[in-house]
């Protein structure tokens, strides 16, 4: 463990919301289990008022899930200092194997959040709540991963012993960490680029084709993911490197430095961005078909579909800037 | 226009202390009429305006509003309904105290996200239309019994509501100034305002403005 | 537009709330003003210090070798130095003498160190710590009592300048026959080698081949001792955060006490409130803001007052904790180094807990019945 | 006709926000003027191989960290407390506390 305040922020950040998580999860248990909005009882009533506790609670966890995925990465890049062999946050994760696990949940539950709040937003859009089922379920579901993220983050932080003098030699012998920097995969980068590409110029079509004809909704989540996890391992592969005008440095988080005039917090956000809301625009297709929110689903999804787009669209002129206008050139 | 079919309102249901407010009312109240219940305390006119004024939701029974069900409506849309619709005068006036007289009138409207200046500007026609213009910015707390009166109704009609719904508007009043309320409150019905009114004074359902007057008692209409 | 100017409207209303209940809020603003002054005292103060002894220290040698005895350090032979010499890579081995001497009329610990390049024996160069803690009789000498009990009465002979108190304050530079004298070292013996290289990333192969060569002696890297500079201050500032997480505790509890004891006129209000048109969500909305101003004004003031503590004070109120016991403590103003990280760190540590606590007591005020002001 | 507190309190903010903005701007400007000064102290543990703040001078072993070593802690003899109020605020070395199952 290390003493550190972004690491005890993270921490007791982290532990505050999951408990309060906890509560929201027992109330949605309630809510699942008793829903009945025919009935003005006062157990019902109850439960009417409990939604927004946990609407309240999703938001704020949230927040935090997006602040502290930035501080989280920057934190570990602060400490690699300590660590011998780590050059950047890439290395500092490696420290012990809870790293990656945590970065990934950060991730994954940023996305379960987000579309948590866009499923509630609809159904709150709705006078008799048609999703609430379905929204109470996800909840169930979400829990548990912010809950084991909390306890990974923890057993990480924990688990951080800095490499410090020691008695007989110093911590000149420990051995030598190999650097995750270098073992990440360098992908061929000619198909990758094509996928990149067409992947996005697939989902633009289909997002135009839905936003003025109303289908294939599915159809577009399906590609926007695609193209978006496409889109990760380019950055890693080759994107970076013209950020980094280094033909060996894949790193994805060095980008987030001041060095590269943080280029990496408009890169991670329009990808985070277009890719819950494109999932949530595969999560509203179900609301379609219900009498309520005939009208209002379609509204919101097809906002969904322009900020998908927009994201989608800003990370791709951003990273093509990039590799323009670099200094380094490749010959592949 | 406002339709009640066996209405039930129970609180604590169920407990040792259950307390049966409304016991299954049925009854239809037509618009741009002046509808007063008269009743002893304990009676049930509160609870039943509250319940037409969807602050609460019946335990039972089902509530039509212009032909639409609210019963079953959550508190959200209840709400939504309720500030569109409805103005409503309570007996302790209920203005936020430490606020300005014109700040009381507009703040129903806060959440409707109206621009301030346009808000402002209706609150002070209101406030003018009662006499109270001069009044405006003064705060509530040093307004005497009857300008606190018209600020309430003011506050009432920010919204535009469709009805009224007082509940002892006079209870604190003298005479003069309960003559003067009801003049207002006839006033409002020729615009095509309908008013609900719960009171037990006789001042108010013995006026001649009045068209209906409902007696209940025990959570039950006795006379219609 | 309308969600702008609802969040304005609410805002408006929010403030005015705030302002007929001055005494409680201010109070309340007060609390949390001290709690992140304090929080991000500590931290300026450690990130700072951090940044002065890594850029001071970055001119220290690349290495050291020290040779262990029974666990404990032992003067080591010049005669290592050679064989360290003769390693591919090594650009030069000094051997350095130095030493604590204690100086029992000042009840302070010297660190006395040769410099041969300066000057001749009988005379000392002192850090201005030691300068200012010398009584006043004594102008001129330094009396400092030999290992076999006689007395060297050395001749100041200036003293180092202040700029660099933070590495000199007790530092005494002394000749080394004088040194030898004091402590009785033998001959072909030194504290301990620095060692530069060629190439520092060869840095790693040297100090391996030094261990195998001589087992019975621990280098240690400049980079080590920036690491483990960085990693005390690290725990430093830790520590007092953890200690400061009591107060924050408090506070929290504080404000929970305050967000959910509502006096019944506040109470009323809400009532009001949602009467006459205002939904749950909207008195959440004002609750928020609530906590966003209080938070907001609280967090700002607090980190401002912490940088004039800090960079124009020179942190009077951590100078006893830091002292400990320590005679000379070395007059040092930071040069202020602000990390921006820091601050977010900062934001998170106390904004993150006063929402949580306030949330519980805020939905509770906000679902509230409409219809209470009706039943009076 | 009346100032809207919420532009009040935007003022507020912003006035705040003004100010920390000139501190940064105060560190900027120290920074700069502090450089010789930093200098003047680099060279100096340059030329006199120096290795260690003198920041905590009341025992050996806080005088100078990176000398420190197994025993550090325990300055007499085994038993003995660290009773030197700046040894509690250093870091113990961390190999007594993890390396030792390893």
């Amino acid at each position: 463990m290390i003493l550190h305040p972004a690491i005890l922020a993270l921490s007791i950040g982290s532990i505050l919301i999951s408990l309060m998580l906890i509560l929201s999860a027992y109330f949605g248990l309630l809510i699942l289990k008793k829903w009945d909005l025919k009935s003005g009882s006062e157990v019902q009533l109850s439960l009417e008022r409990k939604t927004y506790l946990i609407s309240t609670v999703m938001a704020y966890a949230f927040s935090f899930q997006v602040l502290s995925f930035f501080l989280f990465i920057y934190t570990a890049d602060h400490l690699s200092p300590l660590f011998s062999g780590a050059m950047c946050a890439a290395g500092t994760l490696n420290v012990n194997r809870w790293g990656y696990p945590t970065f990934l949940l950060k991730m994954i539950n940023f996305l379960f959040a987000g579309l948590w709040l866009i499923i509630n937003y609809t159904d709150n859009r709705a006078y008799d709540y048609p999703l609430i089922k379905w929204k109470y379920g996800l909840l169930l579901f979400a829990v548990p991963l912010i809950l084991a993220e909390t306890i990974i983050q923890t057993s990480y932080f924990l688990g951080l012993h800095p490499d410090i003098i020691t008695s007989c030699c110093g911590a000149l012998f420990t051995p030598e960490k190999q650097g995750i920097t270098s073992s990440l995969i360098a992908l061929p980068r000619l198909p990758l680029e094509v996928l990149l590409y067409l992947g996005a110029g697939l989902s633009i079509g289909e997002g135009v084709v839905f936003y003025w004809k109303g289908k294939g909704g599915w159809l577009f989540t399906f590609t926007n993911g695609a193209t978006l996890i496409v889109a990760a391992l380019a950055l890693i592969s080759f994107i970076c490197l013209y950020i980094y005008e280094l033909p060996t440095h894949h790193c994805p988080f060095c980008i987030l430095q001041s060095e590269y005039r943080y280029i990496g917090y408009p890169i991670y956000m329009t990808f985070l961005g277009s890719g819950v809301s494109g999932i949530g625009v595969g999560a509203l297709m179900k609301a379609r078909s219900i009498e309520s929110l005939k009208e209002i689903a379609p509204r919101i999804q097809k906002r969904l579909v322009i900020f998908s787009l927009l994201c989608l669209t800003i990370f791709l002129i951003i990273s093509g800037y990039q590799m323009a206008f670099s200094n380094l050139k490749m010959v592949f | 226009m406002i339709q009640l079919q066996n209405i039930k309102k129970v609180f604590h249901m169920g407990k040792p202390n259950e307390f049966v407010a409304i016991d299954g009312i049925d009854l239809s109240i037509s618009s741009h009429q002046i509808t007063v219940f008269k009743g002893p305390s304990g009676s049930g006119k509160t609870t039943l305006l509250s319940l037409i004024g969807s602050m609460a939701r019946p335990t039972a029974g089902r509530i039509f509003l212009f032909d639409r069900e609210i019963t079953s409506l959550p508190e959200r849309f209840l709400t939504e309904v309720r500030r569109k619709t409805f103005g409503f005068i309570f007996q302790q006036f209920n203005l936020i105290k430490g606020l300005t007289a014109i700040e009381n009138v507009m703040t129903p409207a806060y959440p409707s996200g109206e621009k301030r200046g346009s808000l402002a500007k209706r609150a002070y026609e209101l406030l003018n239309l009662f006499g109270m213009a001069q009044k405006a910015s003064v705060r509530v707390d040093w307004l005497s019994g009857g300008e606190t009166q018209r600020v309430t109704i003011a506050r009432a009609l920010i919204n535009h509501p469709s009805i009224i719904i007082a509940d002892e508007p006079t209870a604190h009043l003298d005479t003069k100034l309960s003559i003067e309320f009801m003049d207002i409150m006839g006033k409002l019905n020729q615009e095509g305002k309908t008013i609900l009114i719960a009171s037990h004074d006789p001042m108010i359902h013995e006026s001649p403005l009045v068209h209906r007057v409902i007696e209940m008692r025990d959570g039950k209409i006795i006379r219609n | 537009m309308t969600w702008i100017e609802k969040q304005r409207n609410i805002l408006d209303y929010t403030l005015s709330s705030l302002f007929r209940r001055k005494g409680k809020n201010l109070a309340l603003i007060g609390v949390y003003t001290c709690i992140v002054f304090f929080l991000a005292s500590v931290m300026f103060f450690t990130y700072a210090l951090k940044r002065e002894a890594a850029l001071i220290l970055k001119d220290a040698p690349e290495m050291m070798v020290q040779r262990l005895l029974a666990g404990r350090h032992d003067l080591i032979p010049l005669d290592y130095g050679e064989m360290i010499q003769k390693i591919r890579g090594v650009e030069s081995v000094k051997g350095r003498l130095w030493g604590y001497y204690f100086d029992p009329t000042n009840g302070a610990n010297y660190t006395l160190m040769v410099n041969e390049k300066h000057f001749d024996s009988g005379s000392v160069i002192i850090g201005k710590g030691i300068e200012k803690n010398l009584p006043g009789d004594q102008f001129g000498t330094l009396p400092l009592k030999a290992q076999d009990g006689s007395y060297l009465f050395l001749k100041i002979k200036s003293t180092l300048s202040s700029d660099s108190e933070l590495v000199s304050s007790d530092l005494i530079l002394i000749s080394e026959t004088d040194f030898k004298k004091i402590f009785a070292i033998p001959e072909g013996y030194v504290t301990d080698l620095t060692v530069r290289v060629r190439n520092p990333k060869e840095l790693t192969t040297i100090a391996t081949k030094i261990t195998q060569l001589l087992p019975d002696t621990r280098p240690i890297l400049r980079d080590e001792i920036l690491r483990t500079y960085d990693a005390s201050f690290n725990w430093r500032g830790g520590l007092l955060l953890i200690i400061l997480l009591g107060s924050i505790l408090a506070f929290v509890i504080l404000a929970w006490e305050k967000a959910s004891g509502l006096s019944m006129e506040e109470k009323r209000e809400i009532g009001i409130l949602k009467a006459i048109g205002w939904e749950t969500s909207d008195i959440l909305l004002m609750k928020f803001w609530e906590g966003t101003v209080v938070s907001l004004s609280s967090f700002l003031l607090g980190v401002i007052l912490a940088y004039l503590h800090i960079f124009f004070s020179s942190s009077v109120m951590f100078e006893p904790v830091l002292k400990g016991w320590a005679v000379l403590y070395p007059k040092f103003r930071l040069t202020p180094f602000i990390d921006f990280y820091q601050v977010v760190a900062l934001l998170f540590l106390t904004v993150v807990p006063y929402t949580i606590a306030t949330l519980i007591p805020s939905w509770r005020t906000a679902t509230i019945d409409p219809d209470m002001v009706m039943r009076g | 006709m009346f100032r809207r507190k919420s532009n009040l309190f935007l003022i507020w903010i912003v006035f705040l926000l003004g100010l920390l903005g000139g501190l940064c701007g105060h560190t900027v400007i120290r920074q700069k003027a502090d450089l010789l000064i930093l200098q003047r102290r680099s060279e100096m543990v340059k030329s006199l191989e120096l290795t260690d703040l003198a920041l905590f001078t009341d025992a050996r072993y806080t005088r100078h960290p990176s000398m420190a070593d197994l025993n550090t802690a325990f300055q007499d003899y085994p038993m003995a407390f660290d009773y030197f109020p700046s040894g509690a605020i250093l870091s113990v070395p961390p190999h007594l506390k993890k390396r030792q199952g390893e």
